[in-house]
């Protein structure tokens, strides 16, 4: 049966064994998005939205045991041979990683590396790999492309490695970027630029941002809330931000320091991912017996997602 | 944008250190016998001149002089410096031949034996070390380490010793001793030199490759942690293509420059196995020398194998600061 | 009063410090006791490096630091320990703000001990402070790295504010954390400032973490501070273009 | 009401602070620490065993080793190991014989990584000339091969294990001097450095409770290996002839089992056992640092 989604994810659930025993990272995801959809995954240190785009792409470690489906153009990404499964990453999907300082071999020139990614995509070879290389670089943003091409990423700094870690992920033209923290650790100079800039080079693919940042969420279309590994409420950015349902979404906007710096009671701990109810009742003030059931993800209004029984 | 720093300041900053090494060297090699208890005549002649001159005053006197001992100590410096330029290293009343001599002809033995057994050692650990650090903790890895951590625990003589009363003398599949079984032997030299220097060789590069294993596993499985190896994978990047383009590659710049500082245990590791085989190369010279107390020729060996090594390491050097870009760079970024 | 007069400061690297890098250059800034003054400028403008110098942690190439009148700038190191107590600097990273080896537990105590508070009062002190910065007593005795960052936080404000500073330097406390864990930890600093009248500077390059922080700000660029003034003044009518431009990037 | 619920937690944890109290002042909180391992167990019971022997060795051995009578005698119930050239006891003087090696290993061991850790934290705390003068007395050092410096010192000096010690302790140190500096440039970036000084700690005290706290778990297991390298550095010297005569040691048995025939004679019992003996010490003293660094800190390990 075809969805006709770009990808389509279904109960797709990631633990990892530890010492202390299993950590439920992320439990039952179901995701869609369309062709030239932006997604903002939200969520705090924790929660399990990194896990969830490193999943997407089959990039965990031997250690997590995933189960549960992902469909990339009705193609089964957990079902794939090697040979797809490399034209996948870096082919059709693309991943902005996340600390852009230690993203780069340290002893390879930037613009190779960029140049390694559009060869092996097939997309160009040599001379023409090297100019396709150049063009974004400038395209992302730096004045003179060669000079950044012919360096080592040790001279750079944060925010020029993130842009040419952008620069590299959209080389290849692929039809879904999954952005991990594009933002973090910059000032807000640079912050605009990066987003305005990735959202310029990537308009031509979907887009999934994982971020903790609300004003970076608020660039793309639509917005997931994620809390203990599950996503909490789904929805069009302007609506679920403007509106939102969940108790969750409501604290994380308030605790903004332009809201007034309101903080949420409670702390949130990896072993609640394994809570039974609604994984959220510690810290809300409206939970009920209710709540001791685990709620699912009803939809309330149209296009809009939400995990609790008081919404 | 970061300035990059100079590669040539670098050069420079390891040049001068090679030099004050150097100049270490010399002094040390001067001062110890003139330092050190006993009759400074006696030190630098050796053992055999005390029974030569049966304590003979006058004698010992004219040598004082001839050597120059009754000079000051920074002319004795200077001519000393002069003497080592000219390459005349002594006189070795034992062997009644002059120690430059002596260590020429010994000097291409050891190297016949100790370059085959760098390069083997080093390709030994490399390969080894790969497949040990790529498969951290399989069955594999296991037991490499195992064996590795054996050869390492033996001390270089034992194995040696061990492996010519297996080899040599039980099955008796190699010669026991010396280089060549004679030109009477009627076997091709080159190939009987080849088949005398098999065992040594082993010998010398697993033992050496014992030290490099643990350092080339540690540096792959930490290079294999890094995050750019997973930003790699996540380019879809095939295993092969990582492992050579961005893994070994990082690897290989630090794995140079340990070859070259493990040279010198190498040459510690030649002479001693030298001695078990009865090669003649100088650490069979530095073994005769020592029983007949013979120091100039200690004295010789030491210096040319100190500058041998120290060379090899300025080499490497060379090649790590055109190997690794961060050279040189490190001191320009300030942490704001 | 904390003053910092004409302050300037530049690193010397390379060969016989060939390479000068000026990074703060007459920066004048004062800070009264019970007032949050903000500090704004990119990463690299030489905020943290004036931080520092407030606290004596880096010394001044020129420039004078007069705490509460008394010039402390050449102070010898044994005599200015008493200003110590009154200066206390948090950073940016909590990952590395508490010694691995030790447990939260045992790095608070190091502080008690520092200050000379007898061993039968620092149970009592512990819980005073621990509880005013909302810091749970249960995870006291984990390592750094067995908790998370805004708890060390918590863990580093129990110990500075054992010595009941009159002023703090805050570098970035906040910027790694999440966002409700630092609204948690801002509230705290506020109500601190105003309650106990601790003078704070706030150095940060969040914008909205300023504007919601602070009494007054000063905006850094390249080592040099370009404006300051009051918060609301700042940021309706800025004068300084580069303020200006942070201001409509910032939206 | 619900400040009682917090008072309450409060008592709760009372207790917990308490019990922790106590470990926070007393030094049992260095035995908590991680479990031995089992092959860092083994390690050190076989370095128990070792010890044991050599302080023993007078109640165990069946002979005295200094005792002549027939020589190249092989293993027989009264001689388990045969006997030497001279007719001694080659059992006997095998365990006499670990007095030397072990007591050589551990000084010489002390003597480089107290030269090295001083060098090493002195370099890595205080940067600038200090730290670079340090260093590149280190890296001249270091480039200096050991052995051919070890034998030419060793030559000259009289053949007394209290010359060979020393000999050995100053050509070790580089190494962890190295190690223990770039441990130390990493420590020292962390803010917790700079903390504790802006709390007004001393340069002496952030130095002996943070930085030398941070460093030595790579100092313990520098120190296992420094032993573990003494020994061998001691056997090849007494190997080479040039030991002590009178404190016989495992090299200097296989030495004098070359030399005197014990070799050409295929006497395997008389230079087997004191061979297998370093291997097993080296072995114990590898094994104990096998858990305690970390895999990624065995780069700069060895």
């Amino acid at each position: 049966m075809s969805q006709g989604g770009l990808l389509v994810v279904r109960g797709l659930s990631v633990a990892f064994k530890t010492q202390k025993g299993t950590v439920q990272a992320i439990d039952g995801i179901d995701l869609d998005l369309n062709e030239n959809e932006t997604l903002a995954i939200v969520g705090e240190s924790g929660c399990g939205k990194s896990v969830l785009g490193h999943a997407i792409m089959r990039l965990l470690d031997d250690i997590a045991v995933v189960r549960g489906s992902v469909l990339f153009r009705d193609k089964e990404v957990y079902e794939m041979e090697t040979t797809a499964l490399l034209n996948l990453r870096g082919g059709l999907i693309s991943l902005v990683p996340q600390s852009p300082s230690s993203s780069f071999n340290p002893v390879i020139k930037i613009g190779k590396q960029i140049e390694e990614l559009i060869e092996k995509a097939g997309k160009e070879k040599g001379i023409g790999a090297r100019k396709r290389a150049v063009e974004y670089l400038s395209m992302a943003g730096f004045s003179q492309p060669e000079q950044i091409y012919e360096s080592y990423p040790h001279r750079l700094s944060g925010g020029m490695c993130e842009r040419a870690l952008i620069a590299m992920a959209l080389s290849v033209e692929p039809e879904l970027v999954i952005a991990d923290e594009p933002t973090k650790g910059l000032d807000a100079l640079s912050r605009k630029n990066i987003l305005g800039m990735l959202h310029k080079l990537a308009k031509d693919a979907s887009m999934i941002m994982i971020t903790h940042d609300l004003k970076a969420a608020e660039t793309c279309g639509r917005i997931a809330v994620m809390y203990s590994g599950e996503i909490v409420e789904e929805g069009p950015t302007g609506i679920v931000l403007n509106n939102p349902r969940h108790v969750y979404t409501k604290g994380l906007i308030d605790a903004q320091p332009s809201r007034g710096m309101k903080p949420i009671k409670g702390r949130h701990n990896l072993f609640s991912h394994n809570a039974l109810g609604c994984r959220f009742k510690e810290r809300c003030d409206a939970a009920s017996s209710e709540c001791s059931n685990h709620p699912l993800l009803n939809i309330v209004e149209d296009c809009r997602k939400v995990r609790c029984c008081h919404a | 944008m970061k300035k990059p720093g100079s590669r040539t300041a670098y050069i420079l900053g390891k040049l001068a250190r090679y030099c004050i090494a150097i100049s270490l060297i010399l002094t040390i090699n001067f001062f110890l016998p003139r330092m050190m208890p006993g009759d400074p005549v006696i030190n630098l002649l050796g053992e055999d001149a005390r029974n030569a001159n049966h304590f003979d005053k006058n004698v010992i006197a004219e040598l004082h002089k001839y050597y120059g001992l009754d000079k000051p100590l920074h002319i004795q410096y200077i001519n000393y410096l002069f003497s080592i330029k000219d390459n005349n290293l002594g006189y070795s009343i034992h062997k009644k031949l002059s120690v430059a001599e002596l260590i020429g002809e010994s000097f291409y033995w050891t190297l016949a034996l100790l370059l085959p057994s760098t390069i083997l050692g080093a390709l030994m650990a490399l390969i080894f070390g790969s497949i040990s650090g790529f498969r951290q903790g399989q069955l594999g890895d296991i037991s490499l380490s195992i064996i590795f951590v054996l050869i390492f625990t033996c001390p270089c003589f034992l194995f040696a010793i061990l492996t010519i009363s297996i080899f040599g003398f039980r099955l008796g599949w190699f010669p026991l001793s010396g280089f060549s079984s004679g030109p009477s032997s009627g076997l091709n030299p080159l190939f009987d030199i080849i088949w005398h220097l098999t065992l040594p060789v082993i010998v010398l590069s697993l033992a050496n490759a014992a030290y490099i294993f643990f350092i080339v596993r540690n540096m792959i499985a930490q290079t294999m942690s890094e995050y750019f190896i997973f930003v790699a994978k996540s380019k879809g990047i095939s295993e092969r293509a990582i492992i050579f383009n961005h893994v070994l590659r990082n690897v290989m710049p630090p794995f140079i420059s340990i070859i070259a500082l493990e040279l010198g245990f190498m040459v510690s590791g030649a002479l001693i196995v030298e001695i078990v085989f009865s090669l003649n190369g100088m650490g069979t010279l530095i073994y005769d020398a020592m029983i007949t107390r013979d120091f100039p020729v200690i004295q010789g060996v030491f210096l040319i194998v100190t500058i041998f090594v120290l060379a090899a390491n300025f080499f490497a050097d060379l090649l790590y600061g055109i190997a690794d870009p961060r050279i040189g760079d490190a001191a320009s970024s300030i942490n704001m | 009063m904390l003053e910092l007069v004409e302050i300037s400061k530049e690193f010397r690297t390379g060969f016989l410090g060939k390479n000068v890098k000026q990074a703060v250059l007459d920066a004048t800034l004062c800070v009264d006791r019970g007032e949050i003054v903000g500090l704004i400028g990119e990463s690299g403008c030489g905020k943290s490096t004036l931080g520092r110098i407030a606290v004596k942690l880096l010394m001044p190439s020129s420039g004078r630091i007069i705490l509460d009148g008394v010039d402390v700038t050449d102070m010898p190191e044994k005599r200015f320990r008493e200003f110590r107590r009154q200066v206390q600097i948090i950073f940016q990273h909590p990952e590395t703000a508490l010694d691995p080896q030790y447990t939260l537990l045992e790095s608070i105590l190091e502080s008690f001990n520092k200050i000379g508070i007898p061993e039968s009062e620092q149970k009592d002190m512990l819980l005073d402070i621990s509880e005013e910065v909302n810091l749970p007593l249960d995870i006291i005795d984990r390592h750094p790295n067995q908790v998370s960052g805004g708890e060390i936080q918590r863990a580093v404000l129990t110990r500075v504010f054992a010595f009941e500073p009159k002023y703090l330097i805050l570098d970035e406390p906040t910027s790694m954390l999440d966002v409700s864990v630092q609204a948690h930890i801002l509230q705290l600093l506020k109500k601190k400032a105003k309650q106990d009248n601790v003078g704070m500077l706030f150095i940060s390059h969040d914008l909205e973490v300023i504007r919601a922080m602070c009494d007054r700000v000063a905006v850094m660029k390249e080592g040099r501070i370009l404006e300051e003034g009051d918060t609301s003044k700042m940021f309706l009518s800025p004068k300084s273009g580069y303020m200006k431009q942070l201001l409509v990037n910032s939206d | 009401m619900q400040r009682a619920a917090s008072i309450c937690e409060v008592l709760k944890n009372m207790e917990i602070i308490e019990r922790k109290w106590f470990r926070s002042l007393n030094i049992g909180r260095f035995t908590e620490q991680i479990p031995f391992s089992p092959i860092k167990t083994i390690g050190i019971s076989i370095l128990i065993a070792l010890v044991f022997i050599a302080i023993a060795a007078p109640y165990i051995a069946p002979h005295d080793p200094e005792k002549t009578g027939i020589p190249y005698q092989s293993p027989s119930t009264d001689h388990f190991l045969g006997t030497n050239d001279l007719g001694q006891d080659i059992f006997s003087e095998l365990l006499y014989a670990s007095r030397t090696s072990l007591v050589v290993g551990f000084l010489a061991a002390i003597i480089s990584i107290v030269i090295g850790v001083s060098v090493g934290l002195m370099a890595g705390y205080y940067r600038g000339w200090v730290g670079e003068l340090l260093m590149g007395m280190t890296d001249v050092f270091l480039l200096i091969p050991g052995l051919p410096l070890m034998i030419i010192l060793a030559a000259y000096l009289s053949p007394s294990m209290w010359n060979i010690i020393p000999v050995i302790g100053l050509l070790w140190w580089c190494s962890t001097a190295r190690v223990v500096h770039s441990r130390v440039l990493q420590v020292r970036e962390m803010q917790f450095i700079e903390s504790t000084r802006a709390l007004g700690y001393s340069d002496s005290y952030i130095l002996h409770k943070h930085v030398l706290a941070n460093t030595k778990e790579v100092i313990y297991a520098k120190f296992s290996l420094a032993v573990a390298s003494a020994m061998l550095a001691e056997a090849s010297l007494s190997f080479l002839g040039l030991g002590d005569p009178l404190n016989i040691s495992w090299g200097e048995m296989i030495h004098f089992a070359f030399t005197r025939g014990g070799f050409a004679n295929d006497m395997w019992w008389w230079y087997l056992p004191p061979g297998l003996m370093i291997c097993i010490t080296v072995l114990a003293f590898v094994l104990i640092t096998m858990e305690s660094r970390k895999e990624s800190r065995l780069v700069e390990l060895i």
